[in-house]
């Protein structure tokens, strides 16, 4: 069997897992997670066979399943033949290796944290479909087809964030996580058509080439030929998708709250992987973005724009959860910034670092909820280090990495994001970037030191109970440190910024940029955004040097406020001192815990206005629409009881009425008569 | 008086003939419904048997004053028809209330000869003697059961109302013999078509003579404002009675307006369409408007029988227009309205076998429950009249109102409004008329009763008035021919 | 496959309307199964002899009728027609078997009326003479009305009521129209009537451009508003909501399953086609109309406290889509929305019987007493919600084919109504998602509690109606190539009659005087408005008080 | 005193009647026939007059029989001969004293006409002289067509000869017409036996409303 | 007065207007009755004019009066037989207390 051959079934094994699980997981009880678990195992190994194919060769794979929308045209205007069929490039290799890891290990990490809830089975099948629509986003060849996983990825995760239904919380979440994701998928559907308006297809690979300007493609046209759809409008519509499912500014407000659903499903789709579809899109749409660089610079600005916002507000949440969803955002901010800069590859770097430790991450803050019994506010933790170790030094090594410290894998991208932002022009961006450097580094160790440093502060009813993960869940957090230790240094290497450093050619490639670039340089190119030569002693050793300290201040920041406790270390927390800080600035405080007001913002925006719009439609349509219809029934009843008058009952006044009728009558014919 | 004149007459003669027959059947066997009703029956299918024969060749009788063709043929045998289902559902009212039969069939009869007159009319005085046969009876019948209070209101409220318009009529004859110098139909027109080509003047004796006519002939189709009549005489009469009145003087007036309007006036009808125009405009939308409101169902029918007048003067109209295809919808609907009218009525009167029973809106409660055959049959009538296929109302509708358009195509603007304004009328009628049906299926009755059970002949009429209003209209063809060929006759 | 197989398809239903009438009241129910499965085996025979991809019409049957007026029984079938008859058959069984439990009194007229329902609805799509399109037209009319007003709820009367006569208003315009149409064409021909009601000679002697525009603009107002009131569309559309919550469960399902078809149907075979010029001249009215009632309806859904009432404002915003796609005149569009019709059909039908599968125990529908169904009726709850996301869209299942086709097509002409249209996407899903919300999730309601007893999940011949539904729904999604191949040719067709077919100048004065017209209306209904004790509003029953009170 | 006043009120009839015939007869030049037609023309109307206003039925009836013979009057000078005798015949001798007959059956003790007029009488007055002002402008306004300036002699032989021959069938539908008349008009008299049932009917209230179901449906 | 055609015809207007009235303002039935025979003769009176003026019409007018005149007796034999019956319901000859059906 070729390769080829074999893609089909990346997809294809995950939904007979849920198929399967679905129909009969209620009957299989505790066993029911053998059937998805091996299902994403198996998927895992032929994507590990397919990665490599890819990654190895230097030719993507096409796969061309059926024809799914064969919607001819008529009379010279075009058809619309919508192929349902896969495609692998290198870029899909790479977001299939984050997929299919990521998704494997919280796959077998589920099977210890959700051990005792009644939806076991249903949980699972929920999964695999989000795997399912996960790898078709992955895989779509398609505009249309990306939009199916798209959707289903949304559905997957209302699902899921709505899995404890009887919870209203959840599922007022999980409606919220939908509906704003609509919102952009509405312009994602837009961009959509407007893409096949421009280039009569709907195949991402040719109609990017149509769109792009003609210096990012051989053949593309984005430029000087006017398109019935301006290139930047698209770029717009298309961007509006990614910024609903990647929860950029102003769409960002579903992400903490899906913070509902069960840990594992934060970690697998709200940092791992859906989230990242927009950035996955955003790169793959490159040449169309190319084409449109003051939608870059956009992109850019709300990239970190969000970062900032994000990380302002991750300083003062106390839920464990939210704290992390709001360094999800951030970081995703960065990504975004970086896609806005030009710096394509770093962002696609960073996305895969992020994946790893940001799982690692949530993982680990499912086993702490787990170990204090579903507790979920860190004013409430504390002191955990000692009684869940494996968990503490995961999480930990999570934390480092997200901060930036080298060698860990978050230093290598984030570095390189910032340090492309500056380099490309972009000051502004790199400015803001280090102050969200600082900012993540702290509330990063905030959360550490709250969690597992200082004295216990666990309800004393729990505090007995409390135990480490068994190790069908801890086993997952350790093979997810492991790339958030390493991966970054394998990515990179041999290029910069270690590369150099060790003794490698200036100009040499990480093996992630050997992978990517080929992708990008087009769209880089045109941008001129070209990437010189890595200078460790002149500016580069300075960005570098920059984003190390800052990190570091952050560090030691939240190490100063929140206590220490490595090892021999030991620091004191100093409550006192964190609210005399929060009293210096109280707005900013507030703002900060209040997440700029963004929800209630909302709330009144959406839900009481547009309460009152639905209420006053309705009432317009009782009492106008319909009352119209019903006054013309009414009026017509009236004039009948009233014409009904005229029978009195009296032969008298009958006979004058048609006495009076033949006078008419009479007249009439009189007026006939003259009239000849 | 030749011999062929006899020939030509037979049906008519006939029928008169039979009315004796009845007479002298009672006389011999009082009291004896079946020798009665046997009588009458056969005696009609006779008179039937003559009218189809005599009709296969037309001709005139006594001069010209008796003319037989193809119209007259098929109006006969729709009165025969009315006539005939009218002693079919009639015994099952009259016998519980103690009234006779002879004298009804009798009167009945003579009725018919009128009307069979009236159709058959070449000459206006026997044109005029013929209605007051036709009408006459019909004072009688309305105040039939003598002893009921609303009969004979209604008997005296028609009597008085239909003699003063009677006087109107002649004195409107009286004026168009003044000004045209003959009574023959035929010269009258030739006479009015030298008015109409502008080689004499209209004259106002003219002027007066037609209008006083066309009161007259109004108030017998009951075109609003002279319809004040209807609804007290329909509601007040035995149930039969106004079963027979809504369709048979009716039918009659109307050929009364074709042998006048249609024949002798026909030169004018632009003139008259004007008027034709305007009454079908009022009689419709007051006819269904006021429908709206009325909880007893004769009364409610009595209203939409006025409306029905409204949609075939919209014939009428469309005929002066110059549509040959309005005189046949006209034709149609008669029949049609004969038929499915009868039908609606003939319910009324199988419920009220039992005496004392209204014919108000409760009556008809549960009907679908307690009697479904019943509650079938009226909602098919009541559909049929509403106009909703494949009903013979709903094809005699269309068929006038296709008359309309095409004269409203041919530029004649006032028949678009009047097709408008007959569909818009016949959708408010739809509310009455299931009003009804949701009486008969919707509702529980308001008192549980027992079954009643009715004669043969009920349900013979009921049935052949079904077949008829399914019959014309899914298969509309048999009787086109026939229309078209009487419409022939005269256009 | 030779023979009347359409006639048979059509009249299959009646000889078994006509047997159940004389057989004993216990065979009605299996009775009326069998001849409903048996017309759908016919209708499927059909689909399977029928060939996709020719032109013009198959399997037609000829016979004259009325010759006089050149009136003939005329059928024939295309692609078009074929998905909604087989739509029609499917649903129609699933009908009568879903009423088998909730319809315990007069079963033998039920069913009755039930399968001349299926008489009236197939001959609409069948019908290739105007005239015999009509009749069809209105024979649906009546069963529907006696199923509402006998098996409806405790305000019937009103709504059965109101939707025959704002249904007739509409169909006997629309009768004026067919004959208008039909002495067109006779007087174009020397007088003779052959051929003026019959569809293709109609269709043919349009493409000459043989109607004048006044001819045009009159009749295809008439047709069009005899349709709009059958789709609905705003702002004819209150029938709807009224007839739904009244009817019982499967008068709402082949209400919104076919019933609204109709008009659909009607737009597309008769308006657009043989008055094209006029099409064109109305078509921005009419896209304007249908983006307000793709977003109205949904707003005003979103409001409604009772589920029946949402779902079938929901039909109000789907069906909006059907008119756009016809009225952009764009091939995308124009398939979609055919298949936007079927899909609706598969969808709403499927939410109809789910709303009246917890009326059936509950006997109640009010969204605000419900809540934690999900907990009570796991299964029941999983495939409400599989339909209610197949109804918002949700690519993988049919709805969104339909919908985005159309959407698609509508941007590929017209940008803009595209992107007000798109927004549904959002409020579509607000209004599901929030009652779903409120209606499946959280804990047990205290009345849904207090019935614990009776709210078992659903049983297997609940499941057994819902399942085709479901399948064809995934399959639909899967596979739309199915349905759109069918489509192709009609689509052509359609297009290929407003293709040079331009727009009539209306004088401006005309288009304010009917602005004027409307504005002054509304404005009288706002004046006459009094303010009311009852804030409610629910029906109040301004036609028929003495029966809505009762 | 009352004898007083109907005397007086006699002269004053008679006066009314015969004052324009004897100017006419004065005026005309001592035309014996236009007086007489004036005379009768005056008796016709001022007996119609009275039948319409008479209080008392009765009177009423006989003022009937007085304008019938003033009718009759006419005719004979119209040169209607057989006309006139007709009219004294039928309508005096058959209609009229039907009509008295009825009105003996009719009357109760209490029950007399009260109020001879409807409310609406006004209403009456102004209708019945804009119909004759109606009628009277267009009889004046017509040029009659195939008028002749003398009166046609009149012809009863010819008029026999007519009735059989061109009017025959006429004449045998009127003979129907009459005893189909007959017929329903003895069944409608005649009074049923006592213990005839009338069950539809239960004895009102004079004056009342009969049936209170039949108002309208929602008030 | 003299002796033409529109004398008479202004006569017989005049009667057929007292007729008129009288049917419309009288409440008795009889005196209704009585009031459409003013009429029917009005009617007579202009029918006999004809006859003697207009050629066409020479002696058919009185063969057409004495139809009438049949006619009305007819007519007027119905009528008193219907007032009899329903003064036998109502025991009042008054034709505006006969109101039980209305509206």
């Amino acid at each position: 069997m070729t390769v080829e051959g074999l893609v089909p079934f990346i997809v294809a094994l995950p939904l007979a897992g849920f198929v399967i699980t679905a129909a009969i997981g209620k009957r299989l009880g505790k066993r029911s997670h053998w059937i998805p678990v091996g299902a994403i195992a198996l998927t895992w190994l032929i994507a590990m066979l397919v990665v490599s194919t890819v990654l190895q060769g230097d030719q993507s794979i096409s796969v061309t399943l059926w024809q799914w929308i064969p919607a001819h045209g008529v009379g010279g205007s075009p058809d619309l033949i919508v192929t349902a069929g896969f495609f692998v490039d290198h870029l899909t290799a790479v977001l299939l290796i984050v997929v299919t890891t990521i998704g494997l290990l919280v796959h077998v990490y589920s099977i210890g944290y959700m051990a005792h809830d009644a939806g076991y089975w249903r949980f699972f099948a929920y999964l695999n479909l989000f795997m399912v629509s996960m790898l078709i986003l992955v895989l779509a060849d398609s505009w249309l087809v990306l939009f199916v996983a798209w959707e289903l990825v949304g559905l997957s995760s209302y699902l899921l964030v709505g899995f404890w239904y009887r919870k209203r919380s959840a599922s007022l979440a999980a409606k919220k996580a939908f509906l704003v994701n609509r919102v952009g998928d509405v312009g994602f559907a837009l961009g959509i058509m407007a893409i096949f308006l421009d280039t009569h297809t709907l195949n991402i690979r040719d109609s990017l080439g149509l769109l792009a300007g003609p210096g990012v493609l051989p053949g593309g046209l984005g430029g000087p030929i006017p398109f019935p759809i301006p290139v930047a409008i698209v770029a717009l519509l298309i961007f509006a998708g990614a910024v609903g499912k990647s929860a950029q500014f102003p769409l960002h407000v579903w992400l903490p709250d899906a913070m509902e659903g069960p840990t594992p499903v934060s970690a697998l789709i709200h940092a791992a992987t859906m989230v990242n579809a927009g950035v996955y899109m955003v790169a793959r749409a490159n040449p169309l973005f190319a084409a449109a660089p003051q939608v870059m610079t956009f992109v850019a600005a709300i990239g970190i724009f969000t970062a900032i916002l994000a990380a302002s507000i991750a300083m003062t949440q106390t839920d464990i959860k939210r704290v992390l969803a709001y360094s999800t955002l951030s970081q995703l901010g960065y990504m975004f910034a970086s896609l806005g800069v030009g710096a394509y590859t770093a962002a696609i770097f960073h996305l895969m670092t992020h994946g790893f430790f940001k799982g690692l991450l949530f993982l680990g803050s499912g086993s702490v909820i787990h170990a204090v019994h579903e507790e979920q506010d860190m004013r409430k933790m504390g002191g955990l280090r000692k009684k869940i170790p494996q968990t503490y030094w995961t999480m930990l090594i999570g934390a480092i990495a997200i901060s930036g410290i080298p060698p860990l894998a978050g230093f290598f991208s984030k570095d390189e994001i910032l340090g492309d932002a500056f380099k490309n022009g972009f000051a502004w961006v790199w400015a803001i970037g280090i102050v969200v450097a600082v900012l993540t580094a702290f509330y990063m160790f905030r959360l550490i030191g709250l969690t597992f440093w200082g004295e216990s502060r666990v309800d004393k009813a729990v505090e007995p109970k409390i135990h480490e993960s068994p190790p069908v869940m801890t086993i997952p957090l350790w093979l997810l440190a492991i790339p958030s230790v390493v991966l970054g240094l394998v990515l990179s290497w041999p290029g910069p910024p270690l590369g150099p450093l060790l003794g490698q050619p200036a100009d040499a490639k990480g093996l992630l940029a050997t992978w990517l670039s080929p992708m990008f340089e087009g769209a880089q190119q045109a941008l001129g955004r070209t990437e010189a030569a890595f200078q460790i002693g002149g500016i580069d050793g300075a960005l570098l040097g920059a984003s190390v300290a800052v990190a570091v201040i952050g560090v030691l920041a939240a190490w100063r406020l929140f206590g220490v406790e490595l090892g021999p270390i030991r620091g004191r927390q100093h409550p006192a001192q964190v609210q005399a800080l929060t009293a210096r600035v109280p707005f900013l405080y507030r703002a900060s815990l209040n997440k700029w007001w963004f929800d209630d913002l909302n709330n009144v925006l959406f839900v009481v206005i547009g309460g009152w719009v639905a209420t006053a439609a309705a009432w317009f349509d009782r009492n106008i629409v319909d009352g119209i219809v019903n006054g013309i029934g009414a009026v017509t009843r009236r004039s009948g009881s009233g014409l009904a008058r005229v029978q009195t009952g009296r032969v008298q006044n009958y006979a004058l009425g048609i006495a009076l009728g033949l006078l008419v009558m009479a007249g009439s014919y009189f007026v006939i008569a003259g009239g000849h | 008086m030749t011999l062929d004149d006899l020939r030509t007459i037979a049906p008519f003669a006939l029928a008169v003939v039979l009315a004796m027959a009845i007479l002298l059947v009672d006389l011999i066997r009082p009291g004896n419904r079946n020798a009665v009703l046997a009588t009458a029956l056969i005696g009609l299918a006779i008179v039937a048997a003559a009218t189809v024969i005599v009709g296969q060749t037309p001709g005139t009788a006594f001069g010209r004053a008796y003319t037989a063709d193809a119209l007259t043929t098929f109006l006969d045998l729709v009165f025969i028809g009315i006539v005939a289902f009218t002693l079919l559902f009639a015994p099952d009212y009259l016998e519980p209330r103690g009234l006779p039969l002879a004298e009804f069939s009798i009167v009945l009869v003579f009725a018919m000869t009128g009307a069979m007159l009236i159709s058959a009319a070449g000459d206006l005085l026997v044109l005029f003697i013929a209605l007051e046969l036709m009408v006459l009876p019909g004072y009688l019948l309305a105040g039939y059961h003598k002893t009921d209070g609303y009969s004979t209101e209604g008997a005296i409220k028609y009597f008085l109302l239909g003699s003063f318009s009677s006087a109107i009529f002649l004195f409107g004859l009286a004026f168009v013999w003044g000004m045209t110098g003959t009574t023959n139909i035929a010269d009258i027109a030739s006479s009015l078509g030298l008015v109409a080509s502008g080689g004499a003047p209209f004259q106002p004796g003219l002027a007066i003579g037609l209008a006083f006519m066309t009161t007259g002939v109004a108030f017998k189709i009951a075109a609003v404002p002279f319809h004040y009549w209807t609804p007290d005489a329909y509601q007040g009469s035995p149930t039969p009675v106004t079963g027979y009145l809504s369709v048979g003087p009716k039918v009659g007036a109307f050929a009364l307006i074709l042998r006048l309007f249609v024949v002798a006036l026909y030169p004018l009808r632009e003139d008259w369409m004007v008027v034709v125009v305007v009454l079908a405009l009022l009689t419709m939308t007051l006819g269904n408007l006021v429908a709206l409101t009325q909880t007893n169902v004769k009364r409610m029918l009595a209203y939409s029988s006025i409306a029905h007048t409204g949609y075939m003067l919209v014939g009428l109209a469309a005929y002066a227009a110059g549509r040959e295809e309005g005189l046949q919808g006209l034709l149609y609907y008669g029949a049609a309205y004969s038929a499915m009218n009868l039908g609606a009525f003939a319910v009324i009167a199988a419920l009220q076998k039992r005496a004392g029973v209204t014919s108000n809106l409760e009556t008809f409660a549960g009907l679908g429950r307690r009697e479904p055959w019943l509650g079938i049959l009226m909602t098919l009538f009541l559909l049929s009249l509403t106009g909703i296929p494949p009903t013979a109302g709903f094809f005699a509708k269309a068929y006038v109102i296709l008359a309309a358009v095409q004269a409203a195509q041919a530029g004649n603007a006032a028949l678009g409004v009047l097709a408008v304004v007959a569909v818009l009328n016949a959708a408010a009628a739809a509310f009455y008329y299931l009003r009804v049906v949701v009486y008969m299926f919707m509702r529980e009755p308001q008192s549980e009763q027992p079954a009643l059970r009715h004669g043969r002949l009920m349900w013979t009429g009921l049935a052949a008035a079904s077949i008829l209003t399914i019959l014309f209209g899914i298969a509309p063809g048999a009787l086109l021919d026939v229309v078209i060929q009487a419409a022939r006759a005269i256009a | 496959m030779t023979g009347p197989i359409l006639s048979l398809v059509i009249f299959l239903p009646l000889i078994g309307a006509v047997v159940i009438a004389f057989a004993p009241t216990r065979w009605a129910r299996n009775l009326a199964l069998a001849t409903a499965l048996a017309t759908w085996v016919v209708s499927l025979v059909l689909a399977a002899g029928f060939q996709a991809g020719v032109a013009g019409f198959q399997f037609k049957e000829e016979l004259s009728w009325i010759p006089l007026f050149g009136i003939e029984y005329k059928l024939g079938v295309d692609g078009l027609s074929l998905a909604l008859v087989v739509l029609t058959t499917t649903l129609t069984w699933i009908s009568i078997l879903a009423s088998f439990k909730p319809i315990q009194v007069r079963i033998k007229e039920y069913m009755v009326s039930f399968l001349i329902l299926e008489v009236g609805m197939t001959g609409v799509f069948l019908a290739l003479d105007t005239f015999l399109f009509y009749i069809f037209w209105e024979v649906v009319l009546v069963p529907m009305y006696l199923i509402i007003g006998i098996w409806g709820g405790s305000n019937r009367i009103y709504a059965t009521i109101k939707f025959v006569l704002y249904t007739l208003v509409g169909s006997l315009l629309m009768l004026v129209a067919i004959l208008a149409t039909a002495f067109t064409y006779q007087a174009a021909h020397g007088g003779a009537w052959t051929g003026a009601f019959d569809f293709e000679a109609l269709r043919q002697f349009a493409g000459t451009g043989g109607f004048s525009d006044m001819l045009q603009l009159l009749a295809f107002a008439a047709f069009f508003l005899a349709f709009a009131i059958k789709v609905p569309m705003f702002p004819f559309h209150t029938w709807l909501p009224d007839a739904h919550v009244e009817a019982p469960t499967a008068g709402s399902v082949i209400l919104a399953g076919i019933l609204l078809k109709l008009g659909g149907y009607g737009l597309i075979r008769f308006a657009v086609t043989l008055y094209p010029n006029a099409a064109m001249t109305y078509a921005p009215l009419i896209i304007v109309l249908s983006l307000i009632a793709i977003i109205y309806g949904a707003w005003v859904a979103t409001v409604q406290p009772d589920l029946k009432k949402l779902v079938a404002y929901s039909s109000v915003s789907h069906m909006g889509f059907v008119t756009l796609g016809v009225f952009v005149f764009q091939p995308q569009a124009l398939e979609g929305a055919i298949l936007q019709m079927v899909n609706h059909g598969l969808i709403t039908g499927a939410l109809f019987l789910l709303v009246g599968v917890i009326y059936e125990r509950t006997h109640d529908r009010t969204i605000a007493k419900m809540g934690g169904v999900a907990a009570l009726m796991p299964i029941y709850a999983s495939i409400f919600g599989f339909f209610l996301f197949a109804s918002a869209g949700l690519p993988g299942l049919s709805g969104f084919v339909g919908e985005f086709l159309t959407l698609f097509g509508t941007f590929q002409v017209n940008p803009w109504a595209a992107g007000v249209a798109a927004f549904v996407m959002i409020f579509g899903a607000v209004y599901l998602l929030w009652m779903f919300q409120r209606f499946a999730f959280g804990e047990p309601s205290a009345f849904l509690a207090g019935l614990r007893d009776h709210l078992h999940d659903l049983t297997p011949a609940e499941v057994l109606t819902l399942a085709p539904l479901g399948a064809m729904t995934v399959a639909f999604g899967f596979f739309p190539g199915i349905l759109l191949n069918l489509f192709q040719e009609p689509v052509a067709d359609t297009l290929g009659a407003v293709r040079g077919a331009h727009a009539i100048p209306i004088d401006p004065a005309i288009v304010a005087l009917g602005v004027g017209f409307v504005v002054a209306v509304i404005v009288v209904r706002f004046l006459s408005l009094r303010p009311r004790a009852d804030a409610s509003g629910t029906a109040s029953g301004a036609i028929v008080p003495a029966e809505g009170a009762r | 005193m009352r004898a007083w006043l109907y005397l007086i009120a006699f002269a004053i009839g008679v006066g009314i009647v015969m004052t324009p015939a004897i100017l006419v007869f004065i005026l005309e030049g001592g035309n014996v026939d236009d007086a007489l037609l004036t005379a009768f023309a005056a008796l016709m109307l001022l007996a119609g007059i009275a039948v319409v206003t008479m209080k008392d039925i009765i009177r009423c009836g006989l003022a009937m029989i007085v304008c019938f013979i003033a009718l009759a009057g006419i005719y004979v000078q119209l040169g209607a001969p057989l006309v006139a005798a007709a009219q004294v015949i039928v309508y005096i001798g058959a209609i009229s004293v039907l009509v008295l007959f009825a009105i003996m059956l009719t009357q109760t003790k209490s029950g007399s006409s009260q109020l001879t007029f409807q409310t609406q009488a006004g209403w009456a007055g102004v209708a019945a002289i804009v119909l004759f002002i109606l009628i009277g402008v267009a009889v004046g306004g017509t040029a009659w067509p195939t008028l002749v300036s003398q009166r046609l002699p009149a012809a009863t032989h010819d008029l026999a000869t007519k009735l059989f021959s061109d009017y025959v069938l006429p004449f045998e539908v009127v003979s129907v017409l009459l005893l189909a008349a007959v017929i329903g008009g003895v069944f409608l008299a005649k009074q049923e036996a006592p213990q005839a049932p009338t069950l539809d009917w239960q004895e009102p209230e004079p004056g009342t409303r009969l049936d209170s179901s039949l108002g309208d449906a929602n008030g | 007065m003299a002796d033409t055609l529109n004398t008479y015809l202004t006569l017989s207007a005049a009667l057929f207007a007292i007729g008129t009235f009288g049917f419309l303002a009288r409440r008795n039935a009889i005196s209704m009755l009585m009031s459409i025979e003013l009429m029917l003769n009005a009617v007579n009176l202009a029918i006999v004019a004809f006859g003697a003026f207009i050629p066409g019409l020479q002696d058919r007018g009185a063969v057409i009066a004495l139809m009438v005149m049949a006619v009305a007796a007819a007519e007027a034999t119905v009528g008193l037989a219907i007032v009899i019956a329903i003064y036998r319901n109502r025991k009042t000859p008054l034709v505006d207390e006969y109101d039980a059906m209305r509206r």
